[in-house]
């Protein structure tokens, strides 16, 4: 365990010799940025606006470009990520949602422009010893007080508390201005994180029957009439998501060659995987069940029980209309029964 | 702010109706009134057919000035088509001014069918104005850009 | 305002109408979603009061085609929507009840919201009762909604430029600002259709964040009651309701007053000319370059 | 993958001077989709056409470009080349190469490269081309002739000896238009009336001919073959079927202070008249503002004179509505007013007069009753001044006149200047002019017996002043050739003014949705090619109102609109253009803001289930009736979601022009 003054985290940023992701203010909002000069940063903000998803799977990126010569045509494939860098200050929920896209994305066939990224980067993870009334990350197996990374920060008093459990870790805190630490202030700052998490509104979620076995039954419920009226069929619930994966392989031709990229995509829009038929979830009520049916029962079900939601809370505090996952399982839950 | 590229010129999309503006410049050519190539002409009915959406495609392209060219008010084929066009284009100028675009950049002109003269004269000095102005940078899309 | 409340459950009990459009309260105190109510049973979660920001007029598409008629709760702000949408013929009058009700100006969990400083009076455009108290009658104190603008107008190019692509890069393309608004109700926008020939789903560029939004402006043009949702929803909180009154503040300068969704007159200033109409020039000769 | 052919043409030199015409054709070969491109001297030849068909049958083309000169001159003329050898006419995109490059650009390289770009652009509006078919309406055959002058009644004439029923619509009381007022006609100088009443007591006993005097056009509706005409037939306050036109009425009627408009007012008239003794129809008319019973209810004299009992206090204006095949203007010409240009003192003057004012003078039904006496004193002048071009030939941007040459006054100059010489030798007669412009048959030989056997003072240069001293006008001008000042103390002035089109054209044009130029003149669809059609079709244009013109040409265009019309009204169908609106009901929210801008009323609603991919419901919907639709499209970009699109002129279409045009 080492340690270093608050004060020095701006120093200790400023001496990793790669590009270093930081949540930073951009206007109103705090999202993850490149950290560079006179940028603030924001180490605070709980569940930032845009999540740190952005730097693994990006909004949109160009996978390849095709050129076309009188009547050849050339093909050139985008380059994968070659250069190291850190994610820095990341919150455990956002971790585990990094771990919901490697089920996604690193299983086979494997896509090379996620795990280039995955593979380049280090993790600097922060634990969350302060906390907002939307989190609820615990009910899905989130540790807020110990992220699994390759770095992990306390902030205890003054001082950042930090301790690496990988090789790529070690490697990057040894070049860090630190200096020993006890553990005890340590394991004193997890009890505490415990004991707030408890006081949470949905520090615990009764999650029983989200589950292959009840798919039919969650899948035919009433209620999804009701839960989804209000439904605008935004994407701001996907987009805000840290672990929605969903995108969409797009061409644009500029005229002089074929742009060939990717961009997120949401099961919230009406031309969500059109086919040729039309689209086989006709209304919103379709669409809406769909988000959350993932979320909760296929994903979990395909993937040894992972749910593919983190607890972070961004849904509800980003949906226009107030709906959030939150009701929908409470609403679907052994408890509304 | 930018670096001018010597070997730039501009590129001018000219939308101009069928019966008056396009027959103008016909007329001009006729009359061998003479403007720079770099105003390229795209017939249509009517200036009324003109979308918003084709000139900001024009910018989006690489163009760097557009001009739209109808009958006089008042003159329209149709009757009305032009100043529907009026309105419309007034609103869509209005706005690019409002998002910072460079004045001058889009410009309406009413043309008959018997002002050869006019149509050359205004080309001339629309591609004087977008040649003062330089490359269109603020509404370009930057996969359109040569590399 | 529980008269709300009990004058829509009788009118779901005795069958006047087949379902109501209201709002519900969840877990926070400013946590209220719009909400269908199809018995009396769930009319018990039914709520009307400082949280009811939203505007129902785009849910009632929805209901269009349903069977019976649907109970909608209007405030006086949300009718010119509806109103609007029944000058485009989006709606049948005839499968709506519509409750008008009083508004004493709405709040979410920041205060006041940016709308309702805009508030465009007590009136109902359409309605088929009003349920409204003294206090709600009463007009809010508001500013004038055409300053930020005319601040912008007052910006040189370059910094109007500035301003914008600041504000226009944090979009993320999500389509809240145009699926919560009521003058976008196409059954397939443009944006989403691969024959348009500007389908976008992401904003790649720059350019590609000014054509939606632009475009988007220029759509509701003339048909925008300046409602300010799509400013509300927006989750990157970009001023887009600034690009909307531009058009509103432009159109009323140069071709008189024109409120949407007031009275019958379904022309709009796009819709409609007069022979002497300010040339497209006037946009560059006035104020600052 | 489509197969297209590209046709670059040289046009001879005119394309080939300025625009490498080979490597035009090479650049096109490696456009994806063009499997065939070459260049030819002149494309629209008959050896050209042939070149087209082949490559169409060789290649088994599905599109086909030609770079050539204006789509307005030879779009159509490809389009049958297409059609004959088996492709879809709408297969053809043009690229104008011609008016809109080798004509305009001098340096052959950078007009090879905008012939080069704009080839591309017709190629990629072509790849998003769709074979179009054209539908069919109905041709109602009658023909409306807007005005009664010369070229009116010809026009009529000619259309109703083809067995075709013909209204003519005149806004005065009789037909007879300007020609009426005229007192001989150059170059042969015989009497105007002479030879213009029998043609209209011709129009008025022709059967197929009917005659609606005293009458304005108010509404025109409906497009080629099955036009809308409402037609305001004026109150005349007497009865057309029952006046014999006897004329006691005039004679007994107590008011005498209207201005007699047929003698450019120069003499009053009653408030009931006959315009002049052989006016068409033959029927009296009452002045509303001059009749003391009309403006005051009492005095009835004419009605108690009337033996026919046809006067009618109480008549209202009548409104009809017909429908028509084809239209004529043929709105005829006004002298301009020359007050404004206060040199010549016209408005201070009575005896400084118009050209048509002295035809009236000179006229035996004249003011004076054919004696040339002057308008101030009565007296006859001995000292006559003509002064040309006034008003015409103007700078343009002085705005004191016209920019063009009103043509028919150095005829009529040389006319008036023979006939006084002749009719009172006593009388010496100047003629300041720029030039003397004698184009015609016989023309100049009229004009140089003027001169040489009437001794007609020319004096080459302009007039600087008119004014009056005692009761002479002293004329101030120069004469260039003698490079002198002149004086010259006239007894009377005589001004050349300019024409120009009748004030009504202007509203007509309007409604007709006919161009204008920018002197009101309507315009011809070709200057040279389609003199007498408006580029509106079903409007034909019929003497002056189309440019200023004398009697024999405005006669030989009259019968050529005329034949123009016979040949319209002729078939039985029209083929319509298919490039119109079309909305598509998937995308279509029924919103009516496309009906809103619609000028044509071609858009309506139903409601109608909609069956497309994972849609299946009852919606209002706008459909396009295709016939009425003239393809505007004012209706596309009012359309949020892009339903409504434009056949040949597509979103697609236009987009991939810009999408090349920019690259």
């Amino acid at each position: 365990m080492r340690q270093f003054p608050e004060s020095k985290v701006l120093d200790i940023i400023q001496s990793i010799p790669c590009p270093v992701y930081a949540p930073v203010e951009d206007g109103s909002m705090v999202v993850y940025g490149r950290y560079e000069d006179g940028m603030t940063l924001r180490l605070d903000k709980i569940a930032t606006d845009k999540t740190p998803k952005d730097i693994l799977f990006p909004q949109w990126e160009n996978l390849m470009h095709f050129r076309m010569e009188g009547k050849t045509i050339e093909l050139t494939e985008e380059k994968r990520m070659e250069e190291d860098y850190v994610i820095f200050g990341v919150r455990g929920c956002d971790i585990q949602a990094f771990k919901v896209l490697d089920k996604v994305f690193l299983s086979d066939p494997i896509d090379t422009y996620y795990a280039a990224r995955r593979e380049h980067g280090t993790i600097v993870a922060l634990a969350c010893t302060s906390m907002k009334d939307t989190c609820f990350c615990k009910n899905f197996s989130v540790d807020p007080s110990q992220p699994d990374a390759d770095v992990v920060l306390w902030l205890i008093g003054d001082d950042y508390y930090c301790e690496a459990y990988t090789d790529k870790g070690r490697a990057l805190m040894e070049k860090w201005d630190t200096r020993e630490a006890e553990d005890g202030p340590v394991e004193w700052i997890k009890g505490e994180i415990d004991k707030k998490y408890e006081s949470l509104p949905f520090a615990h979620l009764n999650l029983t029957g989200f589950d292959g076995e009840h798919l039919m039954e969650k899948f035919n419920s009433p209620k999804w009439k009701k839960l989804s009226m209000a439904c605008l069929g935004c994407g701001s619930c996907t987009f805000a998501c840290p672990t929605c994966q969903c995108y969409d392989i797009r061409d644009y031709d500029s005229g002089n060659g074929i742009q060939r990229y990717r961009c997120w995509d949401s099961c919230m829009y009406s031309d969500f995987t059109l086919m040729a038929h039309g689209t086989n979830r006709p209304t919103q009520l379709e669409r809406y069940r769909q988000r959350f049916m993932h979320k909760l029962v296929y994903f979990p079900s395909n993937n040894d029980g992972m749910y593919s939601c983190v607890g972070c809370g961004r849904c509800i505090e980003k949906c226009p209309m107030n709906l959030n996952i939150v009701k929908v399982i409470k609403a679907l839950g052994e408890d509304a029964k | 702010m930018s670096v001018t590229n010597p070997n730039w010129k501009p590129k001018i999309v000219a939308f101009c109706c069928n019966w008056c503006s396009y027959a103008g410049a016909d007329l001009a050519g006729s009359g061998r009134m003479s403007y720079p190539a770099d105003v390229k002409i795209i017939r249509v009915p009517c200036s009324c057919r003109v979308n918003p959406m084709f000139i900001l495609r024009a910018f989006e392209r690489g163009a760097d000035g557009v001009i739209i060219c109808g009958c006089h008010p008042g003159d329209c084929h149709y009757t009305s088509g032009n100043y529907y066009a009026r309105r419309r284009l007034t609103m869509l100028f209005s706005m690019l001014d409002y998002l910072g675009i460079e004045r001058g950049r889009t410009r309406v002109e009413w043309v008959s069918a018997a002002e050869g003269a006019k149509f050359s004269k205004t080309m001339n000095e629309f591609v004087e104005t977008i040649t003062n102005l330089g490359e269109n940078r603020k509404l370009g899309d930057i996969r359109c850009k040569k590399s | 305002m529980n008269s709300i409340k009990s004058r829509a459950l009788e009118l779901l009990s005795d069958g006047t109408v087949k379902r109501v459009i209201g709002w519900e309260k969840g877990e926070g105190e400013a946590d209220w979603s719009p909400a269908l109510f199809e018995t009396a049973e769930e009319m018990n979660s039914f709520v009307y009061g400082d949280y009811a920001g939203s505007n129902l007029s785009k849910y009632c598409l929805k209901f269009n085609l349903a069977e019976g008629k649907t109970l909608v709760v209007l405030k006086p702000c949300d009718t010119l929507s509806f109103n609007q949408l029944l000058h485009e013929h989006r709606l049948n009058r005839e499968k709506f009840y519509i409750i008008g009700a009083g508004c004493k100006g709405m709040k979410d969990e920041n205060g006041r919201l940016l709308k309702c400083n805009a508030c465009k009076g007590k009136d109902f455009e359409v309605y088929d009762e009003i349920i409204d108290d003294e206090e709600s009658r009463k007009p809010l104190n508001v500013f004038d909604r055409m300053i930020g603008v005319a601040e912008l107008e007052k910006m040189t190019a370059e910094e109007r430029y500035e301003f914008w692509r600041g504000e226009l890069s944090r979009c993320i393309r999500c389509n809240a600002c145009r699926n919560v608004c009521p003058a976008c109700t196409c059954v397939k926008c443009v944006f989403d259709n691969p024959a348009s020939g500007v389908q976008s789903k992401a904003p790649v560029t720059d350019f590609e964040e000014n054509m939606f939004h632009i475009i988007r402006a220029f759509h509701v043009a003339g048909r925008c009651t300046d409602c300010g949702e799509c400013s509300r929803v927006c989750p990157q909180n970009i001023p887009l309701h600034l690009l909307n009154r531009k058009f509103i503040k432009d159109m009323n300068e140069l071709y008189g007053d024109h409120q949407a969704g007031v009275g019958t007159e379904e022309r709009t200033p796009l819709t409609s000319y007069t022979k002497e109409d300010a040339e497209p020039s006037v946009v560059h000769e006035r104020g600052n370059a | 993958m489509q197969k297209i052919g590209v046709f670059v043409c040289w046009c001879g030199s005119n394309i080939a001077g300025t625009v490498d015409v080979e490597a035009v054709a090479e650049a096109l070969k490696s456009v994806p989709g063009v499997v065939y491109s070459v260049s030819y001297q002149y494309m629209c030849s008959a050896a050209g056409q042939k070149l087209i068909t082949d490559a169409i049958n060789e290649y088994k083309l599905d599109g086909i470009v030609v770079a050539s000169c204006s789509p307005r001159m030879h779009e159509n003329t490809f389009r049958k080349t297409a059609e004959a050898a088996g492709l879809n006419p709408y297969m053809v995109e043009i690229a104008n190469i011609r008016e809109q490059c080798s004509w305009i650009h001098k340096d052959k390289e950078e007009g090879t490269k905008k012939a080069i770009v704009l080839a591309k652009a017709a190629v990629a509006k072509l790849k998003n081309d769709k074979p179009l078919k054209a539908g069919t309406s109905q041709v109602t055959k009658r023909a409306l002739v807007i005005g009664g002058g010369i070229a009116g009644i010809q026009t009529a004439l000619d259309v109703a000896d083809a067995g075709y029923e013909v209204d003519i619509v005149e806004q005065r009381p009789t037909i007879g238009g300007r020609m009426a007022q005229l007192d001989k006609t150059f170059p042969t100088l015989d009497c105007s009336a002479c030879i213009l009443t029998p043609k209209m007591v011709e129009a008025s006993q022709n059967e197929k001919i009917n005659i609606i005097s005293y009458a304005k056009v108010e509404k025109v509706s409906g497009f080629v073959g099955s036009f809308k005409a409402t037609i305001r037939k004026k109150a005349r306050f007497v009865d057309e079927t029952k006046c014999t036109g006897c004329s006691l009425c005039m004679q007994k009627c107590p008011s005498k202070k209207g201005k007699d408009e047929f003698n450019m007012n120069m003499n009053n008239r009653p408030a009931i008249y006959i315009p002049f003794a052989q006016a068409i129809p033959n029927v009296a008319v009452i002045d509303p503002e001059q009749c003391i019973k009309l403006k005051t209810g009492k005095c009835g004299l004419c009605e108690k004179v009337c033996a026919a009992g046809a006067i009618n206090y109480k008549m209202e204006d009548e409104l009809i509505e017909r429908e028509y095949g084809a239209i004529v203007v043929a709105t005829g010409f006004k002298p301009i007013d020359p007050s404004p240009l206060n040199e010549y003192g016209y408005a201070e003057n009575a005896d400084v007069v118009t050209s048509l004012e002295l035809e009236r003078l000179m006229n035996a039904a004249g003011p004076t009753k054919g004696t040339l006496l002057r308008p101030s004193d009565g007296k006859h002048p001995h000292e006559i001044v003509f002064i040309q071009c006034v008003g015409s030939r103007c700078d343009e941007n002085t705005e004191r006149g016209k920019p063009y040459c009103s043509k028919i006054c150095c005829m009529y100059t040389a006319k008036h200047a023979m006939l006084i010489r002749d009719k009172y030798p006593d009388t010496n007669v100047h003629v300041f002019y720029i030039d003397v412009r004698t184009p015609g048959k016989n023309f100049d030989e009229f004009y140089r017996r003027a001169v040489e056997q009437y001794g007609v003072d020319y004096i080459k240069g302009m007039v600087g002043k008119v004014a009056k001293e005692g009761d002479k006008l002293m004329v101030r001008g120069s004469d260039l050739i003698n490079n002198q000042q002149v004086e010259i103390a006239a007894d009377l002035v005589v001004l050349a003014t300019a024409i120009e089109p009748d004030p009504s054209a202007r509203s007509i044009g309007t409604m007709l949705t006919a161009s204008m130029d920018t002197n009101d003149f309507f315009t011809e669809a070709h200057a040279k090619l389609r003199p007498v059609e408006s580029p509106t079709a079903g409007i034909f244009l019929s003497g002056v109102a189309q440019g200023p013109k004398d009697v024999p040409e405005t006669v030989a265009q009259a019968s050529a609109a005329a034949s123009k019309v016979i040949g319209l009204l002729a078939k039985d169908h029209l083929v319509t253009n298919p490039c119109v609106a079309e909305s598509n009901e998937l995308m279509c929210n029924g919103c009516s803001q496309c009906e809103k801008v619609c000028p044509y009323g071609a858009i309506t609603y139903i409601e109608k289930e909609v069956r497309g991919p994972g849609v299946r419901e009852v919606r209002r919907i706008a459909q396009v009736n295709p016939a009425v639709c003239q393809g505007c499209g004012a209706c596309t970009v009012a359309c949020p979601s892009g339903a409504m699109d434009l056949k040949g002129f597509s979103n697609k279409q236009i987009m991939a022009e810009v999408d090349q045009i920019c690259l």
